[in-house]
């Protein structure tokens, strides 16, 4: 009863939110309360193993709702965003509906976690979309209503892909419980998994089904893309895992071709997103496709199927979950600021927002993954496990994609942070205490994760150990796989010391002064105050003759096309009602003719 | 103990740095035919910033770019196993490790120079970053064979596998052994990659702002960066047995480069990046097939 | 059932005349009657059907009847309330038909062009 | 202090700012020729890496205030020397309306070379000259302009609107 | 026991007194249809307790069944009389909020729920063509009532097609009855197997062609866009909750019960399909958002008769309660849709997507239930439509038909984009405010509160249903407990 009673809370949260809506600070409090309530609970009451029977005998289908060590793992990374995102969103002006939306999705995000058979699955999946939809409608920006419809439209294809495959599943193994279906005869499982695993594909945005991320990402209100990036997608990762280990244990040994291609498709998601992602001007677009990157190697992770891969996989979600939030919360706290997203308009914002700087310095270090932080350590096992698999090609793809981390990371921070004070920009505070508060709490995981792994790896270990062999020696602090072996915390002490001693040199020699901004190297040309020295927008312009013509692809042209065609067969189907009453009269009269004649035989 | 041998060991790196920084420009002065400035001409120079008075900063941001970018160049070094003998004892380079170090210098270079909100350090940092989408994973794929003939990712390990002159990476996979030359050239920033700091075109790039003391650290930073970028290439492909043989390698490797940058043009960025993506690649791609067909 | 050709085929022939006024008809008023020249096919049919050779109207009297055999009455019982429906069907078409052409002004069908696609 | 200035002698990088016809001489003193590098001089793209400043030629009002600029944006110490005749006099453009007659009034000079148009071995020499002065501590006509800035700048605003050229930042 | 024929005397009555008591007051007329549906409710659910196994027979005139014209009264059509005695009371009560200059509109409505009512109760043949014939008629008035261009070419068209089909409908029923000498359902199902084959399929097929006009097959359902679109919002609602729910009705009773559901059966899958898809196509191309909101009603009945057919090809009592909860899910969720959109628009009748861009922003309320509305005909989870739709493709499934529930997912995501659409358009830029009744937005509210307890709480709906289904499906128990072991 105690995962009823935790979506119960989250609900009334939700429904009490809505009607308080115009009392700002009591609705506050009230969404404060069920937040944190729901976290504590889900901490502390819910323990795996135990199914809590909610049995709705509707037909054969019972809504019995089953806990796994895993779905507490993704539970926890949900709650714990949610009420970041909660604290932060208290600074936008949002409505009750806002709220009541945002805690319906976290319902249905977690209903999907506590699912055991597929039909409660699909609920839970649907409502959980179907709210964030309503959520990006409501959301800023002119262009929003495309983007929510896009989204509706692309996570409706991956539910009824799901709700096929489920069918399929059910007529050939009779139960809608998750079991395994490896042992059915045929290419019938292959289908049935392609289907079980698009939604979550859709969902973590892989290459093919990524159109929605971007528009979806950057159209809804700043504070609820932490929580929709940071953890909806967590929901794809937990699915990967379902289907993938509960669905369809033997897959490793039946199609191990299938989980080849999977991992192509994921490191070519990380690259291709990574190159998007540095050609963006807004800077919630390029967060989007640096998170669809981010997701490209969890998928990578999936496809190459070891132990230590899929704990890599893990980590790298949990990860993912960090530090992307990070950089939305502070994107967040600048929009909050400065009203734009636009690069261009942004620069030189280090003097007036320091918190928020070091929150992006230390975000982007740990999505480029650089050791002392959270994104080393998954990355390091990641690419171990690829090249146990011997498979080199797809190595370099990985890193190649890991390199384009830096180029975006870097735009990122340079065109918001460094760079010239633009004048509006004069008397701008710090981002307010939501989304500090945010930032600062973000960070300790960063870094504690950081240095010593062993504290997540150890849950994951636990959770991956059931399915396949284990073979990554770990402790707190350092790993050894049989490729090489990392003690995390050296590197991070090694770091500060080196920083000590170079600080050190810094001191010793001489004092300087500060230089006003105009006083910079122009070829000793004079420039006045506003003189756009600032070079945000086009940063990476130049690359674009280095790529050329294959940048111009897209999958857009594919989908537009398949629209075309169905809107003819639409056409032609409206030709069918013409408007005038006689013609209507003549399809009956033809219509019997016809039918007479082809009973004829039987008359 | 180990703090002072830490230190004396940063130390001497820095100083062989800069002494093959002098013997670089004399023998870049020989191939003008003219004499250059004596080999210690370096230390000189950086004793000279380091004396400068009033030197001019841009804000936090600007004046700790330099001193992270020491870090991390020195922290890569510390991780890099020269000869058979590592520094911090107990614990041996990691390929991952190391090449996700080699990163955090040009990165606090990168902060720093953005600080100064001057153009020309900016297109210069965006120029750098872009390159290295070409050669970093040229290096990458053209070290990759030799990790993965030696069945291991540390760089230790691969050390004491390659042993005797026969064994050595170079030349079991020569072709992977141009590819990373080729690479090499690029990670130096050497003249035909010479992009960054093309001092014609963006005057010297992100050092454009930096004067006395930081210019001082930029070049100690530079100095050590000629080290440990040879030094892993020395590392996988020769093998070095000890500390001495580690020297002559990295300088033979070192003078390769610097005859390619005395003579060469430069190039421009995309043509760069398209050269990368060319030529190198392919080695790269081969050297990578020569294992699989090897295994 | 044994009405003979010349009642089936007339009847049939009046409902294929009048759906053929009804598809071609151009006016209103025409297409309607084309559909009650339907019905009335259709009532002569069923009536038609109900005929046995030589019966007599179905007429029940206090005197004994002599005639043996009579005509099948619930045919006929039944086309009589088709034909009270036929005359509703024609009351609400022709107030209809008046509405429209109060409202658009003309009886032509093709003129009907409002609801299209 | 000495080791400092024994350093500064021997690694003088320069500002190669080609004012007037001087230019010319500076590419035979860079190459091979006379080679200026085996004494540590090189020309440095931006004044705030270099510690020397070649006035090479005659200098008009517009170019003075760029000059005025590229020196106050380079560190200190740091050292001028004047080409040619022009600085010291004017040259032949003595009765000029806008040609700077004597460098001396808008920043400090250590050395002046004469000779319209000095030879490249005046100029190494020129430049040894510089060496020794500095290694025996003698060359501080930087601190000259530091001391008395006001009347350097009474000098500067009589030719050009200071005010508006000048670089506002806390000294 | 009040005995059911009560309903129908007691429509009829009140139907004729309208105008009697608009002489007495003008005032009065608008109130007779509630209190007319009011005690036909009561009276039917008096009856629930006496519909026990099969069907509850009522005679008139005191013959036994075969002769005189009887009720046959099951709980399957026991539901859906209570089903229109429901949406018709709300309507009436919607009316209410409107004055209406004409009187004769309520005996028009009045005369709809009788002949709806009369068709859903009554046992023998002729009599169901009788109150088909009067539900048509009424419903080309109610139609045509609009008095504007659109709704009199609606009513034209839709009359024309209606008549020549129930026609046809009715020569069906002769045939059957020179056949078999009864007109009594109950006994002609009885007789069935010794009629020829030839007779019974000629006469499945002129059933098929006057069912399928009234309930929007594929090519007979030319009319229904027409009369929809051009209709007042409210009577398009009633055409899509009412008229339409007793086609279904008379479907399932000729073609289960009596045939079997073994000759037109396989025509109607292969129509039922077509209808579908036809329709769905159709509106996706729409820009006006009524005459969408037509097709997609088109579409809804197509599945509803594909759901018939495939209990007819592998029937078992679960697909029936699906068809069941199809019914009721269209009949709430369509009408809610009508009726928010006329009142989304103001009533200025122009539905066009441009015009309508923002109306949900401005007034909320109204989003919110044309919101529910859609998305509960779309089968979102939180909806009653859900179940509906998770039981329809569970149905499918168990009749192993996987290539069709592969081609219905694609449809149903054809159909998602033009309501996700239209929602869009809704929610966004800045629409006109207008001001609404409180009338109207409570029987919206009533309808969108249905659609969300029922869909958070299935429970009661699908008892309801698998009953009402399982007496539809015991074709014999209907037999025998009609013609009392004759």
């Amino acid at each position: 009863m105690a995962m009823f009673l935790l979506l119960l809370i989250i609900g009334l949260t939700g429904l009490l939110a809505f009607i308080l809506g115009p009392i700002k600070v009591l609705r506050n409090i009230i969404s404060l309360i069920g937040a944190i309530g729901g976290l504590l609970y889900f901490v502390f009451k819910i323990r795996p193993g135990q199914a809590y029977a909610l049995n709705i005998k509707i037909y054969n289908v019972h809504f019995g709702t089953g806990m796994s060590a895993l779905s507490i793992f993704f539970g926890i990374i949900l709650l714990g965003l949610f009420l970041i995102f909660l604290i932060a969103s208290f600074h936008e002006d949002n409505d009750g509906a806002y709220y009541m939306f945002s805690f319906f999705s976290l319902l249905g995000a977690l209903g999907v976690l506590f699912a055991k058979d597929l039909i409660s699955f699909f609920f839970f999946f649907e409502t959980m979309s179907l709210f964030s939809f309503l959520i990006v409608l409501k959301g800023n920006g002119e262009t929003s209503h495309r983007s929510a419809f896009k989204y509706v439209m692309w996570s409706a294809f991956g539910a009824y892909a799901f709700l096929l495959g489920t069918f399929l599943k059910v007529n050939y193994t009779h139960s809608v419980m998750i079991t395994d279906i490896s042992y059915l005869g045929g290419n019938i499982k292959l289908w049935i998994l392609i289907l079980l695993l698009t939604p979550f594909m859709v969902k973590t945005a892989l290459m093919p089904f990524h159109l929605w991320a971007p528009g979806a990402y950057t159209d809804s209100k700043d504070t609820y893309t932490v929580f929709l990036s940071g953890g909806l997608s967590k929901i794809g990762v937990f699915g990967y895992f379902i289907a993938l280990f509960n669905v369809f244990s033997q897959i490793a040994v039946l199609y191990p071709w299938l989980l080849k291609v999977f991992a192509y498709i994921g490191a070519i998601t990380a690259s291709l997103a990574g190159i998007y992602a540095f050609m963006q001007d807004d800077a919630k677009k390029l967060l989007a496709y640096s998170s669809i990157s981010q997701l490209g190697y969890v998928a990578v992770g999936f496809g190459v199927y070891s132990h230590f891969s899929v704990v890599a996989a893990l980590f790298h979600a949990l990860g993912h979950a960090v530090f992307e939030s990070l950089l939305f919360l502070v994107v967040a706290g600048v929009y909050y600021r400065t009203k734009t997203h636009d690069l261009r308009k942004m620069g030189g914002l280090i003097k007036k927002m320091p918190l928020s700087f070091i929150g992006l310095l230390f975000g982007i270090i740990a999505t480029s993954g650089i050791p002392p932080t959270i994104g080393f350590p998954s990355k390091w096992l990641l690419y171990e496990a690829i090249i146990l698999k011997n498979d080199l090609f797809l190595v370099s793809l990985v890193f190649f994609a890991s390199i384009t981390a830096f180029l975006y990371s870097y735009k990122l921070i340079h065109s918001i942070f460094l760079g010239k004070l633009h004048k509006e920009h004069e008397h701008i505070k710090e981002a307010p205490f939501g989304y500090g508060f945010g930032i600062v709490v973000l960070l300790i995981p960063l870094f504690v994760l950081g240095t010593n792994p062993g504290i997540v790896v150890k849950p994951i270990d636990y959770i991956v150990r059931f399915y396949l062999k284990p073979d990554l020696a770990y402790n707190l602090t350092n790993m050894t796989t049989p490729l090489g072996h990392v003690n995390f915390p050296a590197i991070g002490i090694t770091m500060t010391l080196l920083f000590t001693l170079s600080f050190i040199i810094y001191l010793i020699f001489g004092k300087s002064y500060r230089a006003a901004q105009e006083d910079n190297y122009t070829a000793t040309e004079w420039i006045d105050k506003d003189f756009g020295l600032h070079y945000g927008g086009e940063f990476y312009g130049f690359m674009r003759k280095a790529f050329g013509k294959p940048l111009t692809w897209s999958f857009e042209k594919i989908l537009n096309a398949c629209l075309k065609v169905v809107s003819f067969l639409g056409e032609i189907a409206r030709g069918f009602y013409m408007g005038d009453a006689r013609v209507y009269l003549f399809y009956i009269i033809l219509f019997f003719a016809i039918i007479v004649y082809i009973m004829g035989g039987k008359l | 103990m180990s703090i002072l041998y830490f230190f004396l060991y940063l130390l001497l790196v820095t100083v062989i740095g800069l002494l093959y920084m002098g013997v670089a420009r004399k023998v870049t002065a020989h191939i003008q035919n003219r004499y250059g400035p004596p080999i210690y001409q370096p230390i000189l120079d950086v004793l000279k910033l380091f004396g400068k008075r009033h030197t001019v900063t841009h804000g936090v941001m600007h004046s700790l770019g330099p001193v992270i970018a020491y870090t991390g160049i020195a922290s890569t070094l510390l991780f890099l196993p020269l000869g058979n003998h590592t520094p911090l004892l107990h614990f041996k380079g990691d390929l991952f490790v190391v090449l996700y170090l080699l990163v955090v210098g040009p990165l606090g270079m990168a902060l720093g120079a953005g600080e100064s909100s001057n153009p020309n350090a900016t297109i210069a940092m965006a120029r750098a970053l872009s390159l290295m989408l070409g050669y970093e994973i040229i290096f990458f794929m053209a070290t990759l064979p030799v990790f993965y003939h030696y069945h291991t990712a540390s760089i230790y390990k691969v050390i004491q596998a390659q042993g005797v002159f026969p064994h050595w990476g170079a030349i079991i996979f020569p072709i992977s052994f141009l590819a990373a030359l080729f690479a090499l050239q690029g990670m130096m920033g050497e003249k035909p990659f010479e992009i960054a700091i093309a001092p014609h075109e963006i005057a010297s790039g992100p050092m454009v702002e930096y004067g006395g003391k930081y210019l001082g650290l930029l070049q100690l930073w530079h100095a050590v960066g000629i080290i440990v970028e040879t030094g892993l290439l020395v590392d996988i492909f020769f093998g070095p047995q000890n500390i001495i043989w580690f020297f002559i390698g990295t300088f033979i490797v070192f003078y390769v480069v610097i005859l390619v940058n005395a003579v060469m043009p430069r190039f421009r960025i995309e043509q760069a990046v398209r050269f990368y993506w060319g030529i190198p690649l392919l080695l790269a791609i081969l050297g990578i097939l020569q294992v699989y067909i090897w295994r | 059932m044994d009405a003979g050709l010349i009642f089936y085929g007339s009847a049939i022939f009046l409902m294929v005349m009048g759906v053929f006024i009804a598809i071609t008809g151009r006016h209103l008023i025409k297409i309607l009657l084309g559909i009650d020249v339907f019905d009335t096919g259709l009532n002569l049919l069923i009536v038609s059907f109900g005929y046995i050779n030589g019966g007599t109207a179905p007429i029940f009297s206090k005197y004994p009847n002599i005639f043996k055999n009579v005509v099948d009455p619930v045919p006929q019982a039944l086309v009589l309330t088709a034909i009270v429906i036929g005359v509703a069907e024609m009351a609400m078409g022709l107030a209809i038909v008046m509405q429209i052409k109060e409202k658009f002004g003309t009886c032509n069908i093709a003129k009907l062009k409002e609801l299209k696609w | 202090m000495k080791l400092f200035n024994f350093s500064q002698s021997r690694s003088l990088w320069m500002m190669h700012f080609c004012t007037g016809c001087g230019a010319m001489e500076m590419p035979p003193t860079m190459t091979s020729r006379f080679d200026m590098e085996r004494f540590g001089i090189i020309p440095m793209a931006t004044p705030r890496q270099s510690d020397l400043l070649l006035i090479t030629g005659y200098l008009t009002i517009k170019t003075l205030k760029r000059v005025v600029r590229a020196y106050e944006q380079m560190p200190t110490p740091r050292y001028v020397l004047g080409f040619g005749s022009c600085t010291i006099n004017g040259g032949m453009y003595w009765d000029s309306y806008n040609v700077i007659k004597k460098l001396e009034l808008y920043i400090p000079v250590d050395i002046y070379i004469n000779g319209c148009m000095p030879r490249p071995e005046a100029i190494i020499d020129a430049f040894l000259k510089l060496r020794e002065m500095i290694a025996k501590g003698e060359a501080n006509a930087w601190k000259k302009y530091i001391e008395n800035y006001e009347w350097y700048k009474k000098n500067q605003s009589e030719v050009f609107d200071v005010e508006k050229w000048s670089i506002k930042n806390e000294k | 026991m009040v005995s059911p024929i009560l309903v129908i005397a007691l429509t009829l009555f009140l139907a004729f007194s309208i105008p009697l008591l608009h002489m007495l007051s003008k005032k009065l007329p608008p109130f007779v249809p509630p209190l007319a549906t009011l005690i036909n409710l009561w009276i039917l659910i008096t009856n629930i307790k006496h519909v026990g196994e099969g069907a509850m027979l009522i005679t008139t005139a005191g013959l036994k069944p075969p002769i005189a014209i009887n009720l046959a009264i099951d709980k399957f059509s026991l539901l859906f009389a209570i089903l229109i005695q429901v949406i018709g009371f709300l309507l009436s009560i919607y009316y209410l909020s409107q004055e209406r200059k004409d009187m004769r509109f309520y005996m028009l409505f009045l005369l709809n729920i009788l002949g709806a009512s009369g068709i859903v109760m009554t046992g023998d043949l002729f009599n169901s063509f009788v109150f088909l014939e009067i539900l048509e008629i009424s419903s080309f008035g109610l139609v045509a009532s609009g008095k504007d261009k659109k709704a009199l070419e609606g009513g034209f068209k839709y009359m024309m097609i209606g008549a020549i089909g129930s026609s046809l409908y009715l020569l069906g029923i002769i045939v059957l009855y020179l056949s078999t000498g009864t007109l009594n359902m109950a006994h002609i199902a009885k007789l069935m197997p010794s009629i020829p084959d030839s007779v019974k399929l000629f006469s499945s097929i002129l059933f098929l062609i006057g069912i399928g006009v009234e309930v929007e097959l594929f090519p007979l359902n030319a009319w229904a866009p027409d009369a929809y679109q051009g209709a007042m919002d409210e009577i398009s609602t009633q055409l899509s909750s009412i008229i339409s729910k007793t086609g279904i009705y008379l479907a399932a009773r000729i073609f289960l019960t009596i045939y079997g559901g073994l000759y037109a059966t396989n025509i109607i899958f292969y129509l039922a399909i077509t209808t579908f898809i036809v329709a769905e196509l159709a509106a996706l191309m729409q820009k006006n958002v009524k005459r969408m909101l037509a097709y997609s009603s088109v579409g809804q009945m197509g599945l509803l008769m594909l759901i018939l057919s495939v209990f007819a090809k592998r029937g078992d009592v679960f697909v029936l309660t699906t068809a069941i909860l199809l019914a009721l899910n269209h009949a709430f969720g369509k009408g809610l849709l009508f009726l928010s959109l006329g009142s989304l628009t103001g009533n200025t009748r122009n539905y066009d997507i441009e015009d309508l861009k923002g109306a949900g922003r401005a007034n909320p309320v109204l989003g919110f239930l044309f919101a529910t509305g859609v998305l509960s005909i779309i089968g979102m989870p939180i909806f009653f439509g859900f179940w509906s739709k998770i039981s329809l493709l569970i149905s499918i499934m168990k009749a192993n038909l996987m290539y069709l529930l592969a081609l219905l997912l694609l449809v149903f995501l054809v159909e998602l984009y033009y309501y996700a659409n239209v929602i869009v358009n809704l929610f966004k830029g800045e629409g006109k405010k207008y001001r609404i009744g409180v009338i109207p937005v409570s029987v919206m509210l009533l309808f969108a509160l249905s659609l969300i307890v029922f869909g958070l709480w299935p429970h009661p709906v699908f008892k309801i249903a698998q009953n009402a289904a399982a007496s539809l499906m015991e074709r014999s128990m209907y037999i025998s407990s009609i013609l009392g072991g004759m």
